[in-house]
């Protein structure tokens, strides 16, 4: 069954039409890409998911459930959650408080220990900085409080936005990894990524936007072959 | 030091002043003019205005004044079929600020042919000009800045002493009666508390030992009460109106103070009695005003127009509306002839006899001293008579 | 109060001095609709026009290819935190200098030192052999470093054009007085800042867009724009702190070849960048930082083949991640 | 002629100013005493300024109108225990504490009722309209006059007669400095309700759900965080300590329950937020006691009429020194 | 900030708002035409105190003629704050301060009540020396305080304008609530010798303000489509990178800030010479932000936008006076309202900020400049790391 399923969306800011008519799905336990140029749409799909901005037209639903106008910390509260594009970092708070704010809606204390364990098993480099304030952190340093933030959320549907901006290669190699292996146990992705190669290639399936529309949908190596994508949106001409 | 932080029970502040003996509140003239006048006036579409605080900072003083007025002009309409007269209200807050805005109001209302105010002293300082150039003549029945006669305004007149006179009277009340050897005089910012507490420094001579400022609107007086407290004095003139002395008074008391507190006339209202709590209880009061006590059918009217008895200038707004709807009654209807009529105006009202000199001010003019008995404020003498 | 101090910059001259390869066409898409209309040889001339307005006379007191810039053991503590130990480098005039090095190494926050952001806690940054000490960050622009931010930062409001305009007035020296009452030097001034801000909209190829506002720019656009604002300052040194984030490979492809021809326009670069395929593309040398210090410094083959740095920065070989 | 001016301003100078060393040292403990008493009340107020300012970057000027509600919730209680003006009643001690209590009680509910009122009808559509900051500054100006007024329509502009359950009295004596009982019951009860505040903000849940929607909004809400639901937390929180703070006022000021009461407390408490560090609550705390402890010495030294310059010269010159505050913001966002 | 999800807008009619189409219509006018248009306006506006009837008159509550001269004057008052507020971001809400200064130069230069000792000086020569004392204080004060930013800004200068006001209070030669009386006025008679500028008659002082609101609109928007101007409006968007592109920031806005004095300062001289008296009640807190809603209900950043707010704030509460007590409970919800039907104010921010703009952006793409309505002023300086 699709986990996630957003019918005819369409998205406004004031007078300006960000989407059109957006279909997509994705089934429990896939990954599942978005690709586009700048100022597709990426980013507005994902904020229309979360629930912070709202739709104009059309639906989404979530597990059979339509949460079309759902407040957005009911969404998380559901299970979806996500790491935003520009990363979100609340700069007043120290990392340890950052990443606690990823469990607000939980309250296993065992399992929040573990997972704090698990982010810092991936990025060292925050427990080194434990409590150091989120505004005073590199852009990559946030990227990774970012991430490992959502993932203290153990969301059912995870979405991610441009998780790799910012992160030096050795990092970039890591968080595809991450991404495989939180999706093989079991936690759905929804991953809009510029480094498009990498993300097809570790996708199920894949989605093109242009403009605000769905131009493209199959297969995420199917896409990988496609020459039109590969021209638009992998360098390779 | 002398504080015991016992608490201070009703009245117990003057424990050692001397008691004082009252006297009888004077009863109405037999020849004071009334405003019914002989019901024979005669006059167009004309009006009068109070012009005072009605709403807006010590509105109670204000209030008193107004009933007064409407008092007698609801007498003289009604006896006098020929001559209605419209009253109109403007509410100047008493502030001297906003005063400006309303007379020019009242100024530019060409129906308008005498004002009854303005009530306060600073408000009727920056506006006093504008009368002036307009030639509206303007009876205060309560203003008494002594300087306020001096500005060479043809259009100003008072209907009551000024604090020349007020403050003699008080000097000699605090250093007579009461026996003070040690006064602190404490002041307001307002022209009428600065110019009054001058003038009674001055009359007390060496005795004012110690000198206090406070604000309008001001509420929490810590830092005077403490220099006060250093002090040591053994009497307290209060310089300014009832709004800021309760709390005062109420703070100086809660801090052990046991000597007499004395206040003019901003003060002598049943709301200060009310606002200080108990502390109000003993404080002496004086006021260029008369008690009313004696006025038993105006007072009876009053009350009935008004429903509350009148207080402090409530005769004195009454007698200057009476002279203004005289004037209406003989059918003046213009603003240069009603200021050549009240310039040249005599004849006895309720509180005195009414006769200007140049500088639109009385000749002979009573201050009562008045004292918180038991939650009321009781006449105690005319004090006047006793500095003349 | 005086708006200008006579005396401390050099004066603009607006006469060309570029380098033979000023006029390189841009790429076809983001020209103005008047210049798609143009014939080959008047789009020659208006490119022409356009480098002369781009890259003025910039009084460069050093040579090509001598020390520009200079870092001299500059440390920097955030309280116990050290985000740059003792980081010495040069900087040499004309050239495209990479500076790479792990999240958190310190390379934003040399940036910062250079453009007076934070002041060293020891150690010099000297530009043209003169020390910048305690300089006003305003004063240091106007001395020759521009810079773009890693997190976009643009004056959203204004439309492209005025951003770049703002940019332009760094250069200005109308007085409050001269504009309240519209003396010359201000119509002048206007004159040459919008065209020039229009030349330089050209050459980063959003001109099209001059009039949008900034912030409803597509993410790639706003980029671009703070390139052009950053270069409108008349900049000797142009410091781009992670250019190409966000960007797909094909739009990374623009942008190498946009660097390349500021730089040909006599620009000098610094560039912070991520992505391998555009550092190697375009540096001409890279510097390598880890952990605040400094821990190679060389050709980009050089650096590419350091084993320090692939410890500390590649990782696992490129493995042909686009 | 400037010049001629200024020369003759000049030559007055020396005699606008008095000093009086020995006043400020005669009253030096007495003044503390008053100023912690009275900044405990500061502080209490500055609390809603400084929650709301942190979760919606505003001013909050109606503030002062919630905490004015609150003085007539508590004056009225009063009243409807049977208390009159007048010269205090002597009651027993259990009596006084259940009806001070009460009265507490009152003003806190009527506080937090209008707060959460204005919260609903000014700011909230604005909120859904993404206005920009400035205009919620304007609406909060809008709310304030329309609840001053409304209460100058009902109670007129003179203040409510004095009501007092409790006189004041040493209850500590040493020189010429009292501590008497209003001033205990205040200062210990204001610090406890600061603790509970700051422990609510600082350690629970909802405490950090309210620093994450100060700091960003949106993904705040991408936690879970239920942002209406804080932002009226916030608006309440503030509220109830404003409703206390009044009830200490009142038992200190009875003549202060006015329509416009609430107008120059509230500024100073802003003022004592900013002076602690706005956003931060320890900082409120801090900055409501210093402002009420210095303005009492300022008062001595130069006289009372200098009180209100003394504390906004304090602010300036503490802002000149740390331009975020003593303890600097912390709900707030970081800075370059 | 997000939306709130539950409201669902159908966009689906994209056509531009009233005021965006309307300033797109002028936008596209030439400057010719523009003129064509104004000038009749601005006679209009000269001839309004003669309209003194239905529906336009406040009478009988309000004088007509003081009510047009008040709005007037806050207009001008607003207009300067523009400057501060509007241009460069700076909240300051202790404009009032100047507004004081203003008013009490004007006092001491010509009150009798003053300490000098011949105060008879000409209100021609009381004009530039107020406007020169508040500039010299907009330094005086702008100097220390302008290092702070955002609201601790606005907490300071409020600061600083009650200080102004209690200076009033406390100092003797200020004579605090007492005030001056008698206030100088313009020369200038009538036919019959009685002077032209008096309390009560507000034409004078109408025209004579209206006058001065045209000159600073003339002499501002020349500051405005500057380099000033820009400076300006890039230290309000974001005030690091304004500096770091090479905007001496601390100076335009201590430029900003006396721009503004000078002209409130003005508006002092005006107030202080109709009502004749000057006191210290005026100049309190309330005052000064009820100027700051008058920019921001016009439309922060817009010349036009705050005299519009001007208007409504000094001339609705004249024109519907109800019983005085329910006027200001009116006034206060009428604010509430209608920030929240515009938000953005009358008229939204958005200036030309380039004095060639219009050529310029004709060339570019053929259209007039595009204008949109939302407000400069959605969130004041971004922070965070560079
Ligand atoms: N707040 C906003 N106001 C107005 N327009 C916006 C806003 N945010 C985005 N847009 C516009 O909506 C469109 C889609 O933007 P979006 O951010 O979703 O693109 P994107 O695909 O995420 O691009 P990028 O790769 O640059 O992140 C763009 O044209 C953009 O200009
Ligand atoms: N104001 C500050 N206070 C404390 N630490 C800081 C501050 N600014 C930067 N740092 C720290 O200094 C280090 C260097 O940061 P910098 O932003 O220069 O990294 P970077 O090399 O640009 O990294 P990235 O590639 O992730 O952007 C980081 O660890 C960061 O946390
Ligand atoms: C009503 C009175 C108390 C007024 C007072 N006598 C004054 O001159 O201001
Ligand atoms: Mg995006
Ligand atoms: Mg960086």
């Amino acid at each position: 069954m699709a986990l996630l399923e957003i019918a005819g969306m369409s998205v406004h800011y004031g007078r300006i039409e960000a989407l059109r008519d957006v279909s997509l799905t994705v089934d429990e336990g896939e990954i599942v890409t978005l690709i586009g140029a700048n100022g597709a749409g990426k980013t507005t799909t994902m904020r229309a998911v979360s629930g912070l901005i709202p739709l104009s037209r059309g639906s989404i639903r979530f597990n059979g459930e339509d949460i079309t106008r759902l407040r957005a910390d009911l969404r998380v509260r559901r299970g979806i959650c996500q790491s935003p594009e520009g990363r979100g970092v609340f700069p007043g708070m120290t990392v340890r408080e950052n990443l606690d704010m990823g469990c607000y809606a939980r309250k296993d204390r065992k399992g929040i220990d573990a997972d704090f364990e698990r982010v810092f098993e991936l990025f060292p480099r925050l427990k080194e900085r434990i409590s150091q304030q989120g505004g005073t952190l590199s852009g990559g340093e946030q990227q990774m409080v970012a991430i490992g933030r959502a993932l203290m959320a153990r969301p059912r549907l995870l979405l991610l936005d441009e998780p790799s901006m910012g992160l030096a290669p050795q990092f970039i190699q890591q968080i595809f990894a991450i991404i495989t292996e939180i999706n093989q146990q079991g936690t759905t992705v929804l991953l809009v990524e510029q480094n498009a190669q990498q993300a097809l290639s570790r996708a199920h399936r894949g989605y093109v936007l242009e403009t605000g529309s769905v131009t493209r949908s199959s297969a995420a190596n199917e896409l990988l072959a496609d020459p039109a994508v590969k021209e638009a949106y992998l360098g390779i001409a | 030091t002398d504080k015991t932080g016992e608490k201070q029970q009703s009245g117990g502040g003057q424990a050692n002043a001397p008691a004082i003996k009252a006297d009888p509140a004077p009863p109405l003239p037999d020849n004071a003019a009334l405003p019914a006048g002989d019901g024979k006036g005669k006059c167009g579409k004309v009006s009068i205005a109070y012009i005072g605080t009605i709403a807006g900072a010590s509105a109670a003083l204000g209030l008193n004044i107004l009933n007064g007025v409407k008092l007698a002009v609801k007498e003289h309409n009604d006896a006098n079929p020929g001559c209605q007269v419209t009253l109109k209200q403007f509410d100047s807050e008493g502030s001297p600020d906003k005063a400006p805005g309303v007379v020019t109001q009242a100024i530019n209302d060409k129906s308008i042919l005498g004002v009854v105010g303005l009530a306060f002293s600073g408000e009727s300082k920056a506006v006093g000009k504008a009368f002036n150039d307009a030639g509206l003549v303007t009876i205060t029945p309560s203003a008494t800045n002594p300087n306020l006669a001096k500005n060479g305004w043809k259009t100003f007149f008072r209907a009551l002493g000024n604090d020349a006179v007020q403050a003699p009277a008080v000097a000699a009340f605090i250093g007579d009666q009461l026996k003070a050897k040690k006064v602190c005089v404490v002041r307001d910012d307002s022209e009428y508390g600065i110019g009054l507490a001058d003038l009674v420094t001055q009359s007390l001579g060496s005795k004012a030992t110690c000198q206090q400022k406070v604000k309008t609107g001001q509420k929490e007086f810590s830092a005077v009460v403490g220099a006060i407290d250093s002090q040591k004095p053994d009497a307290v003139f209060y310089s300014g109106y009832y709004p800021e002395a309760a709390p005062f008074v109420q703070q100086l008391r809660d801090d052990g103070f046991e000597g007499s507190v004395v206040a003019p006339d901003g003060v002598r209202d049943d709301e200060f009695v009310k606002n200080a709590g108990g502390s109000a209880e003993g404080v002496y009061l004086s006021c260029p005003c008369l008690p009313s006590a004696g006025f038993t059918k105006f007072s009876k009217d009053f009350q009935a127009l008004a429903k509350r008895a009148p207080s402090t200038y409530s005769p004195e707004g009454y007698d200057a509306t009476t002279i203004l709807l005289k004037g209406l009654d003989k059918g003046l209807k213009t603003r240069p002839a009603m200021l050549d009529y009240v310039k040249s105006y005599q004849g006895q009202g309720l509180t005195k006899q009414f006769k200007w000199n140049g500088d639109g001010e009385l000749t002979q003019t009573p201050v009562w001293m008045y004292e918180v008995k038991d939650g009321k404020i009781v006449q105690l003498k005319d004090m006047s008579k006793a500095t003349s | 109060m005086s708006d200008t101090q006579p005396g401390t910059e050099p004066e603009t001259q607006p006469e060309s001095q570029a380098g033979a390869q000023a006029g390189a066409p841009p790429d076809a898409e983001g020209l103005s609709a008047e210049v798609r209309e143009m014939t080959e040889e008047e789009r020659a001339a208006h490119f022409a026009q356009v480098a002369d307005a781009v890259a003025p006379d910039r009084e460069i007191a050093v040579g090509v290819g001598d020390t520009l810039l200079e870092l001299r053991d500059v440390t920097l503590r955030f309280g116990g935190l050290t985000a740059l130990d003792s980081v010495s480098f040069e900087l040499r005039r004309g050239e495209i200098l990479g500076l790479i090095g792990p999240n958190g190494a310190g390379k934003t926050t040399c940036f910062n030192v250079m453009t007076g952001v934070y002041r060293p806690t020891s150690g010099q940054v000297r530009l043209e052999d003169r020390p910048l000490g305690r300089l006003k960050r305003h004063r240091i622009t106007r001395h020759g470093i521009a810079r773009t931010f890693q997190n976009i930062r643009l004056f959203d409001e204004m439309t492209a054009l005025e951003n770049v305009v703002v940019g332009a007035d760094a250069r200005h020296r109308t007085s409050v007085v001269g504009a309240l009452c519209r003396l010359p030097r201000h119509w002048r001034e206007e004159r040459e800042g919008v065209e020039r801000a229009m030349a330089l909209l050209e050459f980063v190829g959003i001109a099209d867009r001059a009039a949008d506002r900034a912030k409803n720019l597509p993410y790639g656009y706003q980029r671009r724009l703070e390139i052009a604002r950053a270069l409108a300052t008349e900049p000797k040194i142009l410091c781009l702190d992670e250019p190409a984030a966000g960007f797909n490979p094909a739009e990374k492809d623009d942008l190498m070849s946009l660097i390349r021809r500021i730089r040909d326009d006599g620009y000098t670069v610094l560039l912070i960048e991520h992505d391998m395929r555009v550092v190697m593309g375009v540096t001409d040398r890279i510097v390598v930082l880890e952990f605040g210090k400094k821990i190679a410094d060389g050709t980009p083959a050089e650096v590419r083949d350091d084993p320090a740095v692939v410890a500390a920065y590649l990782g696992v070989p490129d493995d042909g991640a686009a | 002629m400037t010049y001629h001016l200024a020369l003759t301003l000049a030559q007055t100078e020396s005699h606008w100013i008095d000093f009086n060393v020995g006043l400020l040292r005669d009253e030096f403990w007495s003044n503390t005493i008053d100023g912690l008493a009275y900044g405990s009340i500061y502080a209490l107020v500055a609390i809603g300024y400084t929650l709301v300012y942190g979760v919606l970057r505003l001013i909050n000027f109606a503030h002062s109108e919630v905490f004015v509600v609150g003085a007539f919730g508590a004056y009225f209680t009063f009243v409807g225990l049977g208390y009159e003006p007048g010269p205090t009643l002597e009651s027993g001690l259990v009596p006084l504490i259940v009806n001070l209590l009460l009265a507490g009680i009152v003003a806190m509910i009527a506080s937090g009722v209008i707060a959460l009122v204005l919260e609903r009808v000014a700011y909230r559509p604005l909120r859904k309209r993404n206005a920009p900051r400035l205009v919620f500054l304007i609406t909060a100006i809008g709310a304030s006059f329309a609840i001053q007024q409304a209460l100058l329509i009902w109670r007129g502009g003179n203040p409510e007669p004095a009501i007092r359950l409790l006189s004041p009295e040493a209850v500590f004596e040493f020189g010429t400095t009292r501590i008497t009982n209003i001033q205990i019951i205040v200062f210990v009860a204001s610090l406890l309700l600061l603790v509970v505040a700051d422990v609510f903000v600082g350690r629970t849940r909802l405490g950090r759900g309210i620093r994450a929607v100060a700091q960003d909004p949106d993904t705040a809400a991408l936690m879970g965080v239920n942002k209406e639901r804080v932002i009226m937390l916030t608006f309440v929180l503030g509220g109830v300590l404003a409703g206390a703070a009044s009830l200490f006022y009142v038992m200190q000021i009875p003549q202060g329950v006015l329509y416009n009461g609430g107008f120059l407390l509230g500024i100073k408490a802003f003022t004592a937020a900013v002076l602690g560090g706005i956003g931060n609550l320890r900082g409120a705390l801090l900055g409501g006691l210093l402002l009420g402890v210095v303005e009492n010495y300022g008062q001595s030294l130069f006289g009372g009429e200098w009180r209100d310059v003394v504390a906004f010269v304090l602010l300036i010159a503490i802002l000149m020194v740390r331009p975020t505050g003593i303890l600097g913001e912390s709900l707030g966002k970081a800075r370059v | 900030m997000s939306a709130g999800v539950g409201t669902q807008r159908d966009p689906g009619t994209a056509r531009a708002p009233f005021g965006q189409r309307v300033r797109d219509w002028w936008n596209s006018r030439s400057r010719a035409e523009q003129w064509m248009i104004t000038i009749p306006v601005v006679v209009l506006v000269y001839l309004l105190p003669m309209l003194n009837v239905f529906p336009l008159t406040t009478e009988p509550w309000t004088d007509y003629e003081l009510a047009l001269f008040n709005a007037a004057r806050l207009g001008l008052i607003a207009l300067g704050l523009n400057v501060v507020l509007g241009q460069a971001g700076l909240l300051d809400l202790g404009y009032v301060g100047f507004f004081a200064i203003g008013a009490y130069v004007a006092a001491i230069m010509t009150s009798r009540d003053s300490f000098l000792h011949n105060p008879h000086y000409s209100w021609l020569v009381v004009v530039p020396v107020a406007m020169a004392v508040t500039m010299i204080s907009g330094v005086l004060i702008g100097t220390p305080t302008l290092r702070l930013r955002g609201d601790y800004l606005a907490i300071v200068t409020l600061g600083f304008g009650e200080m102004v006001r209690l200076l009033a209070d406390n100092l003797d030669p200020l004579r605090g609530n007492r005030g001056f009386q008698d206030v100088g006025r313009p020369p200038g008679t009538h036919a019959d010798g009685s002077p032209l500028f008096t309390q009560t008659d507000g034409k004078p002082w109408y025209w004579l303000t209206v006058t001065f609101i045209i000159v600073i609109l003339l002499l501002i928007g020349n500051l405005e489509r500057s380099r000033v101007g820009r400076a300006w409006v890039a230290i309000r968007e974001d005030e690091d990178v304004a500096e770091l592109m090479g905007i001496p920031t601390f100076r335009f806005k201590v430029w900003a800030f006396v721009m503004g004095a000078a002209i409130g300062g003005l508006s002092g001289v005006l107030y202080a010479g109709q009502v004749g008296f000057v006191n210290n009640q005026r100049f309190d807190v309330v005052t000064s932000i009820l100027f700051v809603a008058a920019v921001v209900l016009g439309g922060s950043g817009n010349k036009v936008g705050v005299l519009l707010g001007a208007l409504v704030i000094s001339y609705l509460p004249d024109r519907f006076q109800l019983a005085p007590q329910y006027r200001f409970l009116a006034f206060g919800i009428a604010l509430i309202v209608l920030m929240i039907f515009r938000p953005q104010g009358l008229l939204g921010a958005r200036q030309r900020l380039l004095a060639r703009g219009r050529q310029a952006y004709q060339r570019l793409v053929g259209t007039p400049e595009p204008v949109s309505a939302d407000s400069a002023l959605t969130e004041q300086g971004k922070g965070g790391d560079l």
